[in-house]
């Protein structure tokens, strides 16, 4: 749907951004949206055409069109045992894409990111990956799929060296991949010089970066990063960030849910606002940054 | 959605043992990942069975054909050739799979399961008296199969309620401990040991004659006093670490301390020494004697073997020995047409017996003070605060609790009540050695506890009672009764003469041997009956019921009903007003 | 049987008032209207610093707003007043008293309670029982009353007592009723409720609120923040975790903002939001 | 490295680890009255410590090498096996019915042979020098047997319950340890019996210094030989293999292992291989040295195995070697003070008082590595 989207209403979009992001209405159809109620609670207006979901600065085209999408949720509904904290989710990731989800604490951020991998409580909707249903497997069949996940705590195996975390990252390969290995010492060097370092000796910046290693081990399409830049000193964060930018540059698509939204939506090809488990917002992340409804509920919650 | 989910957990729970097996099919459910090869063919067995009728008495059917094609093909070759034994085997084997048809499917059983249902959901009193009552049938039914006289039934029934009490005290220490505290213990045959120890040298006479230590000679009462102090002692020894070490650490210290116990006990170089003149000691590994039982000395004049009975012994032995009701005198005849055979029913106790059983009515009242003083324990602050740090220690210390204190009060509480209770079981037979005191008998205590439920204290009466009669004495009498049935001839020494014969198709040797060795299949029994309950039903028979840990019933006070909003209430009483008026303003604001 | 000292409920008073001059003089002129005092704060794990140097004061009766972007030291100021964690330096007063570094049971003895984020409910027990756990003093805590028949009425007349307060308490907070429900069933919310309630059974002087507003929905939302405006009319003292500014802005009326481990902003909700460094600090720049 | 960084880290290690400096200080002076003990005359003769040192070690490294399966299964599945020593007890009585077997084969009923029934240990003539081919086998037959039973257990007992706490799991090992031990009870019989013919086996006296000798059994040999041929074999497949280093990463872990795609429950089904191996392998060793077995020898040495697990810190399969050998040599040196029924006591009170200081064990922190 988003494909009837006009070259004009994008940037018309774009332009508007200042004064009013786009209320998503999910690509899925906008009727079978409407016709679920948002919760009473909800304050924002929601805009007038709120059809189209993007109007994404860099790229466009790509997530312009949400059907040839890597990535597509639709309506998923998640949560914990019986808790539900997301309902009715959507969201896309064009091939190569940077997207970013950002949002007030407890907003179930990283809970969309979870489900995507299956580690929640499938509740309901789909999540396709490049035309496939991914819903309902588990993560290591996820990862055959393609896509690669490095959670927010604990992502390194402390005991282990750093060259060992990474073979640890193509288990599922019959070989170790020397030549990815290389890669990843290429794109990390400090890596390579910590190479038979145990893992839970290192920093916080250089553990971050070694789980990033070890989630591209396999060379996934789709990048599921969990708050890369938590608990990392300020001029660490800038250098996490950089360093994410490259691998999306390199073709990756990026799925991002970070707590630092400035520096976030700054980088990003489209970012989500998520609240209280629903979608909020959907734009290019400049637009969401310059947004005062955005900056506004952001505080809030 | 989550309470109505709990409510429904809640009722299937609640009926009770009888159908749980079958209700549901708890196992696959809980572990959705976890599918047995054996699921399809017991989804199909179930199903058919649920349709009733000619399609469950098929598959009975079948069920035995089959059942007995295999058996023929172990044993059948020689049946012939048996004495008795074949047709005996044949003739047990239907009745036992035509009666549990008979039972399960035929109307004749619903009554009784019925009515035992009802009667399990009334109280607690009813749970015990259910549990002892069918411990007292099975005893008379095995009493009747083997001819026993009705001293022997007295006697095994004295001896199977010897050891529900002893378990029972020991049980309910132990829920003090994992069941209230969440304190994993697994050092109690220790604690015992201490008490014991303790008492016995403490009361222990000073002049035993050769074979024995000298103990100090004190009033029995301090003994039993010193030994529970002391244990309670060694409690606070093993307490310190329990504030610092994880579960399974502090399980594996308190069974190495048990242990130091045992060997220390054992040792040489404690069995006899000198302090400040008084000589005594441990005894070594040869033991120790215990105090005499003031229990004899109710019914005879003094403790030794072949004193006079005293004042209660010299009425109650005569007349129980000649107990003989005359039901039917000679020569009676009905109607005086009809001769009738004399009957008279022998209702003789022996005065060994008697004692016995009168030490039994004693422990029974231990038992009744153990069971109170835990209940009291737990329905009371105190045990709120235990429950609480069981649940969350954080929270309870968020709310200004010293955990800490509770824990080694709890700890020391329970210790020395598995002193007491040890006392009352190893000190009542006269002499004990460090050989009653090995770990093993830990985990029976254990498998009590989880048989009647962590948490529950009449639960833990009941784990006892089951453990003694079901697990302890139970099986020695089933090996009693069989071999009065079955004439086996030589039992073979060995497994592989055991199994041997079973080549040439004889099962009968095996049987024999493996009767032979009941004590030991009844550790293997336990063993499958603790994977069983961890797997099924963890929570034993009682645990995970609404025993609330308050010293007064919590309910709304004033009798209003507790399905009120709570309106008259508030109204009677001035504060609760006031801060219905002040959410009303907020409300309003 | 008993271990226990003689039943002396003064054992606890004595061994809490710990009591230093220097702290006595200078708390006596701050401890009258501002009841907890931290001073040059400083937390750090390992070589990480969690809380740098945060001082900051709650005064007596008020709702105060301790807010702050993820990260910013809140939890870890807060674990550090409850007694969780021991400052690497600094000071906590309450009442004028050097409270640095104590047991959390012995803070919360002396009236400083803590309710937790993620509602902390003993699952296995009754929402009465929860309730009756809580208040301080209980004779029954000790085993010896708990089971020696003459003594045990006074356990039982005081039960009584507490379980008229647990019911009035669950009235106010109207999950009464709930009462007899095990509070593992009660939903998010609902146990949100019977923590505050729970915290308010010990009779504290100052009520330490971790995000009580996390994950409830809004109508319950409502409900708890009346509560909290009513017991503060009542002479309560809240100091309020949160990094819902929104929550902050309409209930609170000071607010200390926390970033990177340090008080970055203090003042009425106006002051604070208008404050353009907080915004940032809220979007992840440096300030 | 100059004195003064040797005395700062002096005292750094004073300050940061106190308990550090009271061991060393112990030990010291133990060492110290160990040499006064030796100088004295009549005293403490130095064939007895070395023989006391060799016989530690042996003891030692048979219950480290029985604690590295238990403490694989314990830092991979979360939780203490009770059963542990009676896996050991298992594959000590696999081996050794094939053993004789080997041994005897033509010579004795199959039947006695297999039950290891009542043959004269003289006329079997079992040995490591008469028939090392007859003990080779059993030792193979004795790993594999444990792992087929390891196996088995766990998808009949702990597989169901894959998702318990560990405290489930630990009562169910206490209900297998039962179930295993009385139905060796049942097909074994209950009796001690002798294993290996005692004058077979040759011994080797090293002079040792005054005049004495150590005097080193065969079977002792063999087995400090093949345990620590084992324990590098473990060592190399932890470090250097794919599944080791699964093992290690699992361990380290679970959720971690798991969204980086390594197959969980292969990883569980290796833990007991290699554990119950080890198991089957310590208790045919363990019975290799000392020439006699009985149904619960294994229960028995279970509470040693867990000192030695503990000490080193649960999980940490290095701990579980240093701990054995600490256990074993702790247990025999206490012989130069204390009389001989309280070794056991010295093992314990070493495992208690290392827990006091160091709640975790002295490896804690390092699981499987």
């Amino acid at each position: 749907m988003s494909s009837e989207a006009s070259e004009a209403e994008r940037s018309e979009a774009s332009k508007r951004a200042g004064s009013e992001a786009t209320r998503e209405h999910g690509g899925g159809g906008r009727s079978e949206a409407s016709k679920r109620a948002r919760s009473e609670r909800d304050r924002r207006s929601v805009a007038a055409d709120g059809g189209t979901a993007s109007s994404g600065a860099t790229r466009a085209a790509d997530a312009a069109r949400p059907d040839d999408s890597l990535l597509r949720v639709r309506d998923l509904d998640a949560g914990y045992g019986d808790l539900q904290i997301l309902t009715d989710v959507h969201m896309d990731v064009g091939d190569g894409e940077y997207v970013t989800i950002v949002g007030p604490n407890g907003a179930g951020k990283s809970t969309v990111m979870k489900s995507v991998f299956g580690l929640t409580s499938y509740m309901g909707g789909t999540i396709e990956f490049a035309g496939e249903a991914i819903h309902g497997l588990a993560p290591e069949e996820i990862i055959h799929e393609g896509i690669g996940y490095v959670p927010q705590n604990d992502n390194v195996f402390e005991s282990l060296t750093v060259r060992e975390n990474l073979e640890m990252g193509a288990y599922i390969l019959d070989e170790v991949p020397e030549e990815q290995i290389e890669v990843i010492y290429d794109r990390f060097p400090i890596l390579r010089e910590r190479s038979d370092q145990r893992a839970g000796t290192m920093s916080g910046g250089q553990r971050q970066m070694l789980a990033m290693g070890r989630a591209l081990m396999l060379d996934p399409d789709l990048l599921l990063l969990d708050e890369p830049s938590a608990g990392l000193a300020p001029d660490l964060v800038q250098e996490m960030f950089d360093r994410i930018d490259r691998i999306n540059d390199d073709g990756t698509a990026v799925l991002m849910v970070e707590q630092n939204a400035k520096e976030a939506l700054g980088r990003c090809d489209r970012g989500y606002v998520l609240v209280n488990g629903e979608n909020a917002y959907v734009d290019s992340g400049e637009a969401l940054l310059n947004d005062e409804q955005v900056r506004k509920d952001f505080l809030g919650g | 959605m989550s309470s109505a989910d709990a409510d429904a957990d809640g009722s299937s729970d609640a009926t009770a043992a009888p159908g749980g097996a079958t209700a549901g099919d708890p196992g696959d459910g809980d572990n959705g990942r976890y599918v047995s090869g054996w699921t399809p063919y017991r989804e199909w067995f179930r199903d058919r069975w649920a349709q009733g009728g000619a399609a469950a008495w098929g598959t009975a059917l079948a069920h035995l054909l089959v059942g007995a094609l295999l058996f023929a093909l172990v044993a059948g070759f020689d049946l012939g050739s048996l004495p008795i034994g074949g047709s005996l085997i044949w003739f047990l084997y239907l009745s036992l799979t035509v009666g549990v048809l008979y039972v399960a499917t035929a109307p004749p059983a619903e009554p009784y399961v019925a009515w035992l249902d009802e009667r399990w959901m009334e109280s607690d009193v009813d749970k015990l008296l259910i549990v002892l009552g069918h411990v007292v049938l099975v005893f008379f039914v095995f009493a009747v199969a083997l001819g026993l006289p009705f001293n022997g039934l007295v006697g095994a029934l004295a001896s199977v309620f010897f050891f529900t009490a002893v378990y029972a005290m020991m049980v309910l220490a132990l829920n003090l401990h994992w069941g209230y505290a969440g304190i994993f213990n697994i050092g109690i045959a220790g604690f015992m040991a201490v008490g014991v120890y303790v008492m016995a040298i403490l009361s222990g006479s000073t002049d035993p004659g050769p074979a024995s230590v000298p103990g100090l000679g004190l009033p029995l009462p301090i003994g039993i006093l010193g030994g529970v102090v002391a244990a309670a002692l060694v409690g606070l020894v093993a307490a310190l670490p329990a504030l610092r070490l994880r579960a399974d650490y502090f399980a594996i210290v308190t069974v190495a301390l048990s242990e130091i116990i045992r060997i220390t006990l054992k040792s040489t170089a404690l069995q006899e020494f000198t302090i400040a003149g008084i000589t005594t000691g441990t005894g070594g590994a040869t033991g120790i004697t215990m105090p005499g039982n003031p229990v004899r000395l109710l019914f005879y004049q003094s403790f030794d073997a072949g004193a006079e009975p005293a004042l209660l012994g010299s009425v109650l032995f005569p007349l129980l020995e000649g107990l003989r009701v005359t039901l039917i005198p000679p020569g009676s005849s009905w109607l005086g047409i009809v001769p009738l055979p004399a009957f008279t029913l022998d209702l003789a106790v022996e005065p060994a017996v008697i004692a016995n059983l009168a030490y039994v009515l004693v422990l029974a009242a231990f038992v009744a003070l153990f069971y109170v003083l835990l209940v009291r324990t737990g329905n009371s602050p105190f045990g709120r605060v235990l429950k609480a740090i069981r649940e969350d220690e954080v929270v309870a210390k968020s709310l200004g609790k010293d955990t800490n204190r509770f824990k080694i009060v709890a700890f020391m509480f329970g210790c020395g009540l598995m002193g007491l209770g040890g006392i009352l079981w190893q000190g009542s037979q006269g002499f004990t050695n460090p050989g009653a005191f090995r770990p093993i008998i830990t985990f029976y205590i254990w498998v009590a506890l989880i048989i009647g439920g962590a948490g529950s204290n009449t639960g833990s009466v009941l784990g006892g009672a089951l453990f003694a009669g079901a697990i302890w004495e139970g099986p020695v009498y089933v090996r009693r009764v069989v071999t009065n049935f079955v004439e086996f001839g030589d039992t073979p020494g060995t497994f592989p003469a055991a199994v041997a014969p079973l080549i040439e198709g004889k099962v009968l040797p095996l049987l024999s041997f493996l009767l032979a060795n009941v004590s030991a299949l009844r550790f293997i029994l336990v063993g499958v009956i603790l994977v069983t309950l961890m797997q099924r039903r963890p929570e034993g028979l009682l645990g995970h019921r609404k025993e609330e840990a308050a010293a007064i019933p919590l309910t709304r006070p004033g009798g209003g009903d507790g399905d009120g909003i709570g309106e008259p209430t508030a109204a009677a009483d001035p504060v609760a007003d006031g801060g219905r008026d002040d959410a009303a303003d907020g409300g309003a604001r | 049987m008993s271990s226990e000292p003689g039943g002396a409920d003064a054992d606890d008073a004595t061994d809490t008032a710990v009591d230093t001059p220097a702290a006595a003089a200078e708390g006596a002129r701050d401890a009258a209207e501002h009841p907890l005092v931290v001073e040059g704060l400083h937390k750090t794990f390992g070589g990480i610093t969690a809380v740098d140097g945060a001082s900051f004061s709650v005064a007596e009766g008020s709702l105060t707003g301790l807010i702050g972007p993820n990260g910013a030291g809140k939890s870890t100021t807060f674990n550090c007043i409850t007694g969780v964690h021991t400052p690497t330096s600094g000071r906590i007063r309450f009442r004028g008293d050097d409270i640095t570094g104590m047991a959390p049971h012995a803070i919360a003895q002396r009236g400083l309670v803590r309710t937790f984020q993620i509602a902390r409910e003993l699952p296995e027990m009754t929402v009465l029982e929860n309730m009756m756990l809580a208040p301080k003093g209980q004779a029954g805590e000790r085993l010896s009353y708990a089971v020696v028949p003459g003594l045990r009425d006074r356990v039982v007349e005081q039960e009584e007592e507490l379980l008229e307060r647990a019911w009035q308490q669950l009235e106010f907070f109207e999950i009464d009723h709930l009462a007899e429900e095990y509070a593992g069933t009660l939903s998010g919310g609902q146990r949100k409720l019977l923590e505050m309630a729970r915290a308010l059974m010990t009779d504290p002087e100052v009520v330490l609120l971790d995000e009580p507003l996390a994950g409830v929905n809004p109508t319950l939302e409502e409900k708890l923040l009346d509560r909290i405006h009513e017991l503060r009319e009542m002479g309560n003292t809240f100091l309020f975790v949160e990094h819902d500014m929104d929550v902050i802005m309409n209930n609170c009326e000071h607010v200390i903002v926390m970033h990177q481990g340090s008080v970055l902003a203090e003042g009425t909700p106006e002051q604070v939001t208008s404050d353009e460094r907080v915004v940032e600090a809220y979007l992840g720049g440096d300030v | 490295m100059g004195i003064s960084e040797t005395y700062s880290r002096g005292r750094n290690l004073a300050v940061s680890r106190p308990f550090v400096l009271v061991a060393v200080a112990v030990v010291a002076i133990l060492t110290l009255d160990i040499g006064r003990r030796l100088a004295a005359p009549g005293g403490l003769t130095s064939a007895q410590l070395a023989t006391f040192l060799w016989e530690g070690l042996v003891v030692g490294l048979s219950i480290g090498l029985a604690g590295v399966g238990l403490s694989m299964t314990y830092s991979i599945l979360n939780f203490a096996n009770f059963g542990h020593g009676d896996y050991v007890t298992s594959g000590a009585f696999a081996g050794w019915a094939v053993t004789w077997l080997f041994a005897g084969a033509g010579q004795f009923d199959l039947a006695t042979l297999l039950f290891i029934g009542s043959v004269s240990t003289r006329d079997l003539g079992v040995s490591m020098l008469e028939t090392p081919l007859a003990i080779l086998a059993g030792l193979i037959v004795a790993a594999a047997a444990t792992i087929g039973l390891s196996l088995l257990i766990d998808r009949l007992v702990y597989k169901p319950m894959r998702d318990d706490e560990g405290i489930s799991l630990l009562i169910a090992s206490i209900g297998v340890a039962l179930a295993l031990r009385y139905t060796i009870f049942i097909v074994f019989g209950q009796r001690t019996r002798g294993l290996t013919d005692a004058q077979s086996v040759p011994e080797f006296a090293i002079p040792v210094g005054g005049g004495g000798t150590l005097d080193v059994g065969g079977h002792e040999l063999t087995l400090v030989v093949i345990a620590a041929a084992l324990m590098l074999g473990v060592h190399l497949l932890l470090q250097t293999t794919k599944l080791g280093k699964a093992m290690r990463a699992m361990a380290d872990n679970e959720d971690l292992a798991q969204v980086t795609g390594i197959p969980t429950e292969r990883v569980v089904r290796f833990t007991w291989i290699i554990g119950g191996g080890l198991a089957g392998a310590s208790g045919f060793l363990i019975a290799l040295e000392r020439g006699a077995m009985n149904f619960q020898f294994g229960w028995i040495l279970l509470l040693m195995i867990f000192a030695a697990v503990i000490l080193g810190g649960i999980g940490s399969i290095y701990g579980a070697m240093f701990g054995g050998v600490t256990i074993g040599i702790a247990q025999n040196l206490s012989l130069v003070w204390i009389p001989s029924e309280f070794s056991t006591v010295a093992a314990f009170g070493v495992m208690i008082v290392v827990l006091l200081f160091k709640p975790d064990g002295l490896f804690s922190g390092v699981t499987t590595a």
